[in-house]
Order: structure tokens, then C-alpha cells, then sequence
């Protein structure tokens, strides 16, 4: 169910999180949240504001820095029928614990014939440009989405950040919900128009599946995954102006990647740019290319444009960091090459 | 939980014994379509294969103060414990085989045997269960029961992080934990004094302000006690406890392994001691049960084997498109 | 220096390594190996046979199954001057130390500004076919691949093996070596032509950046890795039998990809069949994919075709395994498409 | 190595205020450009900033024992072993300033330092550097020196899955190692009883065999002296050591910490009982040094800090495009 317009209001991506799993809280007795400085800190990017003072510590738990213990514990947990929400601080300390993430959570379902459920929620934050450098500042988008077993996803706006976390939580699935701190609305990261948005006041719920047409346009097809979208909507923007009408998709889901709703575009388009702040090789400009280059093949006029953090670790300097995260002008230079040519 | 003595030792060497049984026929079955040459990924049974012979009491000592609603997590060789629990030994077989009847519809194998009736689960990865178990002596805290979870390793695996952040949450939590090592003197190839820098584990309890118990000689009774100890404390709600136990390897790490590493003499002298001969010589010495008692019960036994590997073969195998399916529920 | 002709000798995978082993060994001190079981047990892969005995446990040591300690521990060694050879036994157990591996190994050159060298060679065994099931038959190219700072490397013939070992010891920067079971030749598992072939006795390097074309062809160009570069080399050798005409290019590199020789070969043929023992999606498939829908556009006569693991765990059931992983039948049956599309 | 205990204690002196004054002074280098409104991307030292005042003794009791050769690994509160270790200060500040001429060209930042030289390095995951000091030391012992490695550690990081594997390892192969922990009592927001299920963590020497130390209320000398007896113990081959010492963390966890989770006087009287100034008034109190000598030590490392900002903040900021260098060597 999408939300309806009564009793809505603003609110932060941050808030629209904390709100979700209030709500969700309030609904389902079985559901708890572990991490790191979840409790009275409320999460290091605010994914938990207010709770312990409403939960207590019994379902607002802080943990040790023992991340392969506490995601380890969740799966424990799950398996008894009770549904965590675990936060992995950063995304980038996933290789701690990637074996409880990839190998178990993922894979005892299946394992199991399909007679354990783990319906777990793993959070975690992703993101950089805020100088944090290279072991704080990555997205990781595909390290996650490569391996079978979880759903994974990246929201952008308030509205699907609450909508699609509910969704997590209901699911009786591993879901990686990965929340990019930029889009937090946080009071001390970089002020975006786009990180405060529409939130109805009711829960409801966004599918885990499905990319959006953020902007409609004709010319050329703009794929990409939050603070990309962001860009690729500042870039079809300024693009407008020179008259050229790009088409955005956000892409949500980063597996399964909603194909329908890319190759329809690219059928009105002929042209595809996918913009991606994770890894360039094995990135998400890689899959969505090879789904167009197999499967929308005849759609395309032009070859396919990818924009990515080229595969250097994330430099510390903010010159070098704004160097290789892609932006608006990046794309803009890309498509205006691709239309002219 | 079985409280009278007598009846926990005979379901003791009922439970050792089968699994006993089950892994001799296991060792057969696997070698089926290996012959002459040794080839891992042949017959019907194919893929690593990890026996326990030798280990059975950490298990059944064990589990004997267990019950369904509590929780078993093991490892790569479970098969003691996973008979102990009481996991239905049909479908367990089944999966082993590969079969669509099995406990995983095939999808697991040995390694990965899932019976959520009985709460027991298993896995590849050294150290990798240790956390399940203790989300689940959480879950059972939170539900206000007096469930506890039972993490049952190797002594090597003591030595990975999961096993340290594991006991650590168990501790600061206080939670109804408790880890069996099962110290077999390898991992793999690898002798305990070339992997542990203490001679024994027990003494790593003091790491985490918990009771740390050493067994020695393999002894199924020594176990029960200690088992029986930590258990009733962890259900008193007094805290996570770490019990070694001194046990025996008859076979290779997994089936087809050469042994070169392996002292020749050291399997004979094992197996002149075998804990399951021990505990039915006691049983008559102490006149708990007859010869013919013993008799029948391995009649028993034998055919409850003997069922689950006509299942498991009679059954049938998976489609080969039944891959696709289970990955989401 | 490619290898010369005289004192060349069949070896196997495993002897291959071993023999890359030895003579670099020899050749310099600083090199030594840590691992599980590569002591007396050789290596459960054969990978260090016999080194025991000639180097002793001071430079073939046996480790406590502690991956992120002994894998750390070589860092901090290379830091010091030494060149470590670490062992993951699987790399189906990379989740246990990704940590030290991507965070740490690959990022700390480029986060010292070059001044920290890490010349480490990581050893990991990929594959399946063998029913080992969910945790101990992935290939994790990809999840190698997508990440900065290592050079990956899958070789698949004994005498790219030797060579391709030989450069990742010298080589100043870490590699991840991963060798494919099956094709180590080892007595207890498969046997395979491709598993022996001829090594020239002296040492000699392979480079860890350049594809292969082991077939020439004309009619499409099939691109793989080890055990899928056997499958489509067995592929071509049917189609041939039809009159289809294939070229097949042995990856080897995983990471850089070697991006002239496949445009090269999909510029004569203008057909793409991409195949894959990894996971589906964001792995090798989509990446070659990606680069000849980007760079080869205009070469193409047909839609690239994708073979690879559908995104499920690798199921223990021999015939489930069987289906998900891509053979030569697979193949045949893409091209055939193909080529009468 | 510094034998003479007044020079040593001076050293010490110097070493703590050194860092002091740099922290200082980086505090205020961190809030430009981040007022009125704290953006903690803006300024000239963007990022996370993790100062370490207060917690100087831990550092340089320890390294003052240390030569060059000898290796620290620290953590995301890297500065007071850094400029203990002698890490080129001017480079130091620059790498901190995003500047070409850093350590690292600007591309690692405060939690990334790395000086060959003197063989530091850090980094921002919590335990990830404790492996590294264990490979440094392993070498240190195939080489045939008497160098140690030391790795400092926060007690949150006790906790991580790295402790325990590398501290295994070190007990084991009985390396020349030691991990000093900084129990500054918070892990961020974590106090230490809710991370932690012992009161110290030199009790968790005993899960390895090795000599634990406990130094309490953040005392420079005691660390002195305990920190002597484990490097000489190291350097003779006696094994590796956890030292623990109770310290304070003056200021939040990263700067802009709203600190809500914190006692409100907890600091003030932290502060009432600053090491610096303790070991100040022991050396005028035993006559090691006068008021005058004191002054005169102060004006050198004013200098000495001064010039590394003046450094930093004169170099040039690298190329864009240098962002793709360094990658391989
Ligand atoms: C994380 C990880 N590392 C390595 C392995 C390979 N491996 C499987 S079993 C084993 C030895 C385990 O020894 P122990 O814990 O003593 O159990 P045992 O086999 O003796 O029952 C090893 C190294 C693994 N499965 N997982
Ligand atoms: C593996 C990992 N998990 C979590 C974090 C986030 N984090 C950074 S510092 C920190 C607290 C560390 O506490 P402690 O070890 O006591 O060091 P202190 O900050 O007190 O110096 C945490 C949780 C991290 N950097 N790495
Ligand atoms: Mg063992
Ligand atoms: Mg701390």
C-alpha cells in the first residue's frame, strides 16, 4: 500500500528511519534493535533518535564492537522466531562479519530447504563526501548485491526511506537496508533539499523491488542510486536548459534490480547513462549495462556511458575525494557528448 | 530433561551408539562409487563427509540434560549432536544423500543439516555457529523461559574471533549459554599445541568471568555431570559456562584424508579405550542394564539406522529447476 | 619472459604452484608461507606439497584457524620487509577476514601515499562441481574483483599457474591468487586434460593483467575463467563439429580485466557469450558485459549473452548443483541461438 | 632506548605535551569553517577528528622504552602514540590538512597515518591494527632482533574477534608483542561495563598464558615502570603482554559528540587530575627539572607545533587527478 496524502508531513531521512521502526515497534512485540551506540546515542547517523527512551535497553540495545557477534546473534535470534533489526555502523566494517552476513544469514533459508526464516533487518550507513576517507566513505552497493540471499536496498527520499524499511522489517527475509548518511538530514552533514521530504504520518509500505521514474524525460536514461539520483536530477536540471530532457530512475533496489522499468525507458531513450558512487568494475554501472546489453540491446543508439568512483581506494583530501565521486557536471559532460554525438 | 540417573545412562549409550551405527554405515555409503580410485564428488554420497566416531559423549552427555525447546548449534562433523538432539534421522539421512525427502530438500548436505523442531543447526564454517547459539540463549532470556543454547565446537575453533565476541556477549549479557569444545587434539592437520597457546580452554573462561569445566579421558560420565552442572545453572539464569572436553578422532578430518601428519600408533590406543564400550561395561557393572538389555536396545538401534538409510535411498532426488526455489520464503 | 621450450614437463595445478613455490623460495629469504594446513598436510589443495620438508616450519607454518590474525599478521610482516604467501584454504571463508583484506592489504599503499609497500601474495581455492554445497563451492571473483587495491588474478592452465604465481611473488603489491580445485589436478577429485599440461622447469613469469584467446575463432567470441574457460573450450570444440566457428579467451585476470583482447576478438565476431562459475549478478558477466557495451558497442551484431549462476547458493544435491552451474551444453545451446538469430 | 629515569621522565613530559599542544591547537583548526553551524565535511580539516586528550600517558610511558626500529600500531585516536613514536610532525599535520606534502599525499587523513620511518601506522577499524603488530613482531623474531611491536588499543576494541586471534597467535609463536589497552572507559557512547563482561582486561591475559598488567587513574610513572618490565620481557624473548590503564577521554568521541550519554561533571573532575600536570609537579617535587627548565621545554614544543601548522597550513593541496596514483607501487 502506497501512502495516502492526509497526515503528512516533513520529515528528515533520519526521522522517517526512527519513525519506521517506532511504529513497527508499537505493531510487533518481537521486534528489537541491536548496535553499536543505538541506545541513548540513538545511532551514530540518527537511524534510532528517541527510542531507548521509549523502548528501554531491553529492545534498544547497545552492543560491544563485536559485530560477528551481535549479527551473529541476530541470525540466533531470528531463527527463534524473534525480529531483529541490527545496525552495522558503517557499511564499510563489513568485512568483519561479511561471513554471518553472507554465508549464514543468507544462506540458512536456503539451506534449510526453506524451513528457517530469518527475517532480519540489517542496517547500515553508506556514503562519502564528507571527507572520511577510505575505510568510512564507501557504498559498497555491489558487495552486497553480488551475493545470493539477502535483498538489498538503497532508498534516497524520506518517503521510501520509511516505506521501504517497513517493508524490511515485514519481510520475513534478510533484507540489507542501506541508509546513505548524507540523505540522513543530519544537523551536522552538508544541508540537501533532498534529504527532507513528504513522510505520511501512518506506516505504510514501499515495495523492496522496484526502481521509480524520478523524472520523466526522452532523451537519455539517468540510472542511478541515491546521492546519484540526487545528481541526476541536478544534472537533468541544468541539462533542461540546454534542452535536453533526461529521464531519472532511481534505482531503490539494488537486488533485484527492477529491469522492467530500465529497458522501459531505454526503449523511449536509446541512450543510458548509469552513475554510480560505489567501485566502478563489478559495480552497479556494470550490471545495469550488461541487463541493457542482453536484454534492451535493440534500444540502444549509442553505447552505454558509466560513471563510477574509479577503482582507487577513497583519498582523504576533499579535492581528490570530489575528484573521483561522480557529480552533476560529470554527467552532464557525459550526456551532452552522447546527444551530440 | 531426564532426571533419573539410570535412564539418562542408557539413553546416553542409546544416543552414542547410534550415532556410532549411523556413521559406520555413513563410512560405507560414502565410498559407495569411490572405488577404486577416490574421487571426492562421486557416488551417493559425494562432497566432504566429517565422521565423529570416537566423539560421541561430548554430545550425548550432553544433550541428555537438553530438551526439545532448547538449542543446539554444531558444526561441520554433527552427527553425534545432531542424533542427540533427536533430529528425525530420516530426513537427515535423506539430506546426506541428496535427496528432495531430506530435512534441506537436498539444498544443504551434511554440513548443513537445519531441524528447527528439535532446534538444531549446523554449519561449514569454523567458529561460525558459536553467535547463533548465543541469539538464541537471547531470544530465550527475552521470552522470559528457562531455555538454554549449547554452542558445540572444536578446539580449534576456539581460536577464531567468533568464538571470543561470542563469549564475551554471552557473559555481559548473562545469558543461558554454553559452549562444548570438543577437543579432538586436530583441526585438521593441525595438532592442538600448534594452534593453542593454553593447554586447555577451560582456563579461558577466566577471560570472561564465567565457569570453565575440563573433562578428561573422553569419560561419558564425567561429562554428564559437568553438563548436568552447567546446564542447571545456565537455566538458574547464573550465567554462560565454557566445558571442555578431552575426546578422540578415530578417522581422518574428513574421509579420504591421508593421515600423513597423524602419529600411526595413535588411533589403535584410541581405540582400545572407546567411551562406548566403557559406559556398557559400567552399565552391567552397576547392574543399570543386562546383557540382554543391551542386546535388544542395539537390535533397536540397528533398525532405526537401518530405516532412515532405506528412506534416505528409496527417496527420490530433486528436480534439477527445485535449485531455483527456497531462496526467499 | 614467457617460457622456453627445453626442460618443459607435464605438471599439474597443484605441482605447478608447488614448483612456483620452491624456486621463488629459494631464490629469497623473505618469502615464507602461513596457512592452514600447508605444513605437513601440503596444503588440503596440494598447493604447498613437499615444502615442509625442504623449508621447515619456520617458513611453512601451520596457523590456528584464526584468518584474520594470520592474514593480518602478513600485513604487518610485509610492512617489515618480508614478502608472505598466506593461504585461505576456501575462499568461501573470505567473510572472516574481508576486513583485513580490503581494508587493510589493499588500501594501506594508496593510504600512505605509496610509501607503505605490501608485496603479499594471497592464495584462495574457488569452485565447485563437486557438491561440497552452499559454503564451500563459490568462485567470489567478483567480490574480489570489485574492490581496490588487489590485483586478482584465476589462472587456469598449469603454465599460467607456475607463471602467473611467480609474477604475484614479485610483484610489489598484494594478489590474490585464487586456483580452481579442480583444476589442481589432484588424485581425489575430477580428473581433467586441462588440470595437466606442460611448465617449463625453470622459473619464468606470466603477466597478471593480460587475457588469453586460447581458440581463435571467427563466428563469437566466448569469454571465461578456469573451469568456464574449459567448459567453453569443449564448447567450441562441438560447434566446430556444427560449423560454428568460436573464439575463446581465457580471462585469467580477473582484476584489471584485459579490455584490448576482448574488444580485439568481439570486433571479428560481433557476437558475445560472457560465462561465469560466479554469481549472476554484478559479476564477471556483467562486467565484460558492461565493457563491450560501453567501449565495443559498435561491434556488436547481436545481444551480449550472460551465462553464470542463477543468483540462488550453490545447492549440495548433485543434479541441483549440476543445473546451476554453466557448462559446455550451456553454451552450445546460447551460441547456437546466436549465430541463427 | 632511554635508560636514564630522568631523562626518560622528561621525555615523557615532553612527549605528553607535545601531543597536548597539538591537539589543542588541531581543535581549533577543526572548527574553522565548521561555525556557526558545524558541517563536519567543511573547514580545512574536514572529516572525523578522534583527539586523545587526557590520554597522553598511555602513549609516551609506553614509547619511551621503544627505538625507532620498534613498531607502534594505534588507532582512529591516533596522535599521542604518533608524536610519541616521533612520527615526522610537520608531515603529520600536513597529512591531517588533506595537503600534498603529508605522509600520505593527502590521501589518508588523521585516521590513516602511516611513517615507515619509524615504523607507525594506524587506521580507522576498531582491532584491525592488533593483526598487524603480531606480523610486525613475527618478523621482528625471523630476523633474529630484539625489536618488539606494540599495539594500542581502545578497551573497546578488546571485544573485536582481531584481539583475540592475534593475541593468540603472539602467545603461541611467543612473540615480542604487546597490546596496551586505553581504557578511557567509553567505546563512543558504550560505557565499558555494557561492552565489556570483566572489570579489566588484564585478566584476559590468562586465556593465553601471558603476564597482564593493570595501571590504574591514568598514572604516567606507574606506566613507566610496568611498560619497561613488558618490552624488556619482550626483548628477551619472555613473551608477549597486555597492559591495560585507566585513562580519561576529556573531550567527546569525535569532535561534535553532542555527549549526551555522558555525566555531566564527569570531565571537569577528569581534568582536576591531569596526568601532565601530575608528572609536572614530580619532576619540580624530586628536582628532576626546575620551574625554569619546565618553561624552557614548553617554548621548544610550542615551537616545534607551531612550525608543523605552519607547515601544513603553507603546502599545497595535491592535484585531483593525484587521487589516482599510488593505488599499486
Ligand atoms: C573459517 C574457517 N576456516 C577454515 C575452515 C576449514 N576447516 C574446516 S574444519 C577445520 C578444522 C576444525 O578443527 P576443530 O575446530 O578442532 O574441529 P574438528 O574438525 O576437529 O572437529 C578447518 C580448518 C573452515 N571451515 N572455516
Ligand atoms: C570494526 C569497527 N566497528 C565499529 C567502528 C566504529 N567505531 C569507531 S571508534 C569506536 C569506539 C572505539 O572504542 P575504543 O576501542 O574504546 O576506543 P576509543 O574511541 O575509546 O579510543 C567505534 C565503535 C569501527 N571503526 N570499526
Ligand atoms: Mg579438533
Ligand atoms: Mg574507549
Amino acid at each position: 500500500m502506497e501512502a495516502t496524502k492526509e497526515k503528512t508531513r516533513k520529515l528528515t531521512g533520519s526521522k522517517a528511519m526512527a519513525q519506521a521502526l517506532e511504529q513497527e515497534m508499537n505493531r510487533d512485540e518481537s521486534i528489537f534493535v541491536m548496535g553499536e551506540d543505538v541506545g541513548k546515542y540513538g545511532g551514530i547517523f540518527g537511524s534510532t533518535t528517541g527510542l531507548y527512551d521509549k523502548f528501554g535497553e531491553d529492545r534498544i540495545m547497545d552492543t560491544p564492537i563485536s559485530e560477528t557477534g551481535f549479527i551473529g546473534a541476530a541470525i540466533g535470534a531470528a531463527a527463534e522466531g524473534l525480529r531483529p533489526v541490527v545496525e552495522l555502523m558503517f557499511v564499510d566494517f563489513h568485512g568483519v562479519v561479511m561471513d554471518q552476513i553472507y554465508n549464514h544469514m543468507a544462506k540458512i533459508p536456503y539451506m534449510s530447504g526453506g524451513h528457517v526464516k530469518l527475517p532480519i533487518t540489517l542496517l547500515t550507513a553508506v556514503g562519502g563526501g564528507y571527507s572520511d576517507a577510505a575505510q568510512h566513505s564507501q557504498t559498497l552497493y555491489a558487495s552486497f548485491g553480488h551475493l545470493p540471499g539477502m535483498k538489498v536496498v538503497a532508498p534516497t527520499f524520506p518517503h521510501d526511506i520509511k516505506g521501504m524499511l517497513i517493508s524490511a522489517i515485514r519481510d520475513d527475509n534478510p533484507v540489507v537496508f542501506m541508509f546513505h548518511k548524507t540523505l540522513q538530514g543530519l544537523g551536522w552533514m552538508d544541508q540537501l533539499d533532498a534529504s527532507l521530504g513528504p513522510v505520511p504520518e501512518e506506516a505504510y509500505t514501499v515495495p523492496l523491488d522496484k526502481a521509480k521514474v524520478v523524472r520523466e524525460g526522452k532523451d537519455v536514461t539517468i540510472v542511478g542510486a541515491q546521492m546519484m539520483t540526487v545528481e541526476a536530477l541536478d544534472a537533468a536540471k541544468k541539462l533542461a536548459e540546454r534542452g535536453i530532457d533526461a529521464e531519472v530512475i532511481d534505482l531503490r533496489s539494488i537486488k533485484p534490480i527492477d529491469k522492467e522499468t530500465i529497458l522501459k525507458s531505454v526503449e523511449k531513450t536509446g541512450r543510458l547513462v548509469v552513475v554510480d558512487e560505489d567501485y566502478y568494475s563489478y559495480g552497479i554501472t556494470a550490471e545495469v549495462s550488461a541487463i541493457v546489453a542482453s536484454e534492451g540491446f535493440d534500444y540502444l543508439k549509442v553505447p552505454i556511458v558509466r560513471l563510477a568512483i574509479p577503482d582507487v581506494p577513497i583519498p582523504y583530501s576533499r579535492i581528490m575525494e570530489k575528484f573521483v565521486i561522480p557529480d552533476a557536471k560529470d554527467i552532464i559532460n557525459a550526456v551532452e557528448k552522447m546527444v551530440t554525438a | 530433561m531426564k532426571n533419573n540417573n539410570k535412564q539418562d545412562l542408557l539413553w546416553i549409550y542409546r544416543k552414542m551408539k547410534t550415532s556410532r551405527y549411523f556413521e559406520e554405515r555413513m563410512e560405507k555409503a560414502y565410498m559407495e562409487g569411490k572405488q577404486p580410485v577416490f574421487n571426492i564428488g562421486a557416488g551417493p554420497v559425494p562432497g566432504e563427509m566429517h565422521l565423529s566416531n570416537g566423539q560421541e559423549p561430548a554430545a550425548a552427555s550432553m544433550i541428555v540434560h537438553l530438551t526439545n525447546e532448547d538449542t543446539v548449534t554444531a558444526t561441520h562433523r554433527p552427527h553425534h549432536q545432531a542424533i542427540a538432539k533427536g533430529v528425525d534421522l530420516k530426513k537427515m539421512t535423506a539430506e546426506i544423500f541428496g535427496k528432495k525427502t531430506g530435512l534441506g530438500k537436498g539444498k544443504g548436505g551434511h554440513m548443513h543439516l537445519f531441524d528447527p523442531n528439535v532446534k538444531f543447526s549446523c554449519g561449514g564454517i569454523v567458529g561460525g555457529g558459536i553467535p547463533h547459539a548465543v541469539g538464541a540463549a537471547l531470544a530465550n532470556k527475552k521470552k522470559g523461559t528457562d531455555r538454554v543454547a549449547v554452542a558445540f565446537i572444536g578446539e580449534g575453533a576456539v581460536n577464531s574471533g567468533a568464538f571470543h565476541e561470542s563469549l564475551n556477549l554471552a557473559a555481559l549479557w548473562n545469558l543461558p549459554f554454553i559452549v562444548v569444545v570438543e577437543d579432538n587434539a586436530w583441526g585438521i592437520s593441525v595438532a592442538k599445541d600448534k594452534s593453542t597457546c593454553v593447554p586447555t580452554n577451560d582456563v579461558r573462561a577466566a577471560a570472561y568471568g564465567i565457569k570453565g569445566y575440563e573433562v578428561r579421558d573422553n569419560d561419558p560420565l564425567e561429562m554428564y555431570r559437568v553438563s548436568k552442572e552447567a546446564v542447571e545453572r545456565a537455566r538458574k539464569g547464573e550465567g554462560p559456562s565454557i566445558i571442555e572436553i578431552e575426546t578422540y578422532r578415530y578417522l581422518g578430518h574428513f574421509q579420504g584424508d591421508p593421515e600423513l601428519y597423524r602419529p600411526k600408533d595413535e588411533v589403535s590406543k584410541l581405540r582400545a579405550n572407546d567411551p562406548i564400550e566403557r559406559l556398557k561395561k559400567y552399565l552391567l557393572k552397576e547392574t543399570l542394564a543386562s546383557e540382554d538389555d543391551i542386546k535388544a536396545l542395539d537390535q533397536q538401534i540397528l533398525k532405526e539406522v537401518d530405516n532412515a538409510y532405506e528412506f534416505a535411498i528409496n527417496s527420490e532426488y530433486p528436480e534439477p529447476e527445485a535449485a531455483l526455489e527456497d531462496v526467499f520464503v
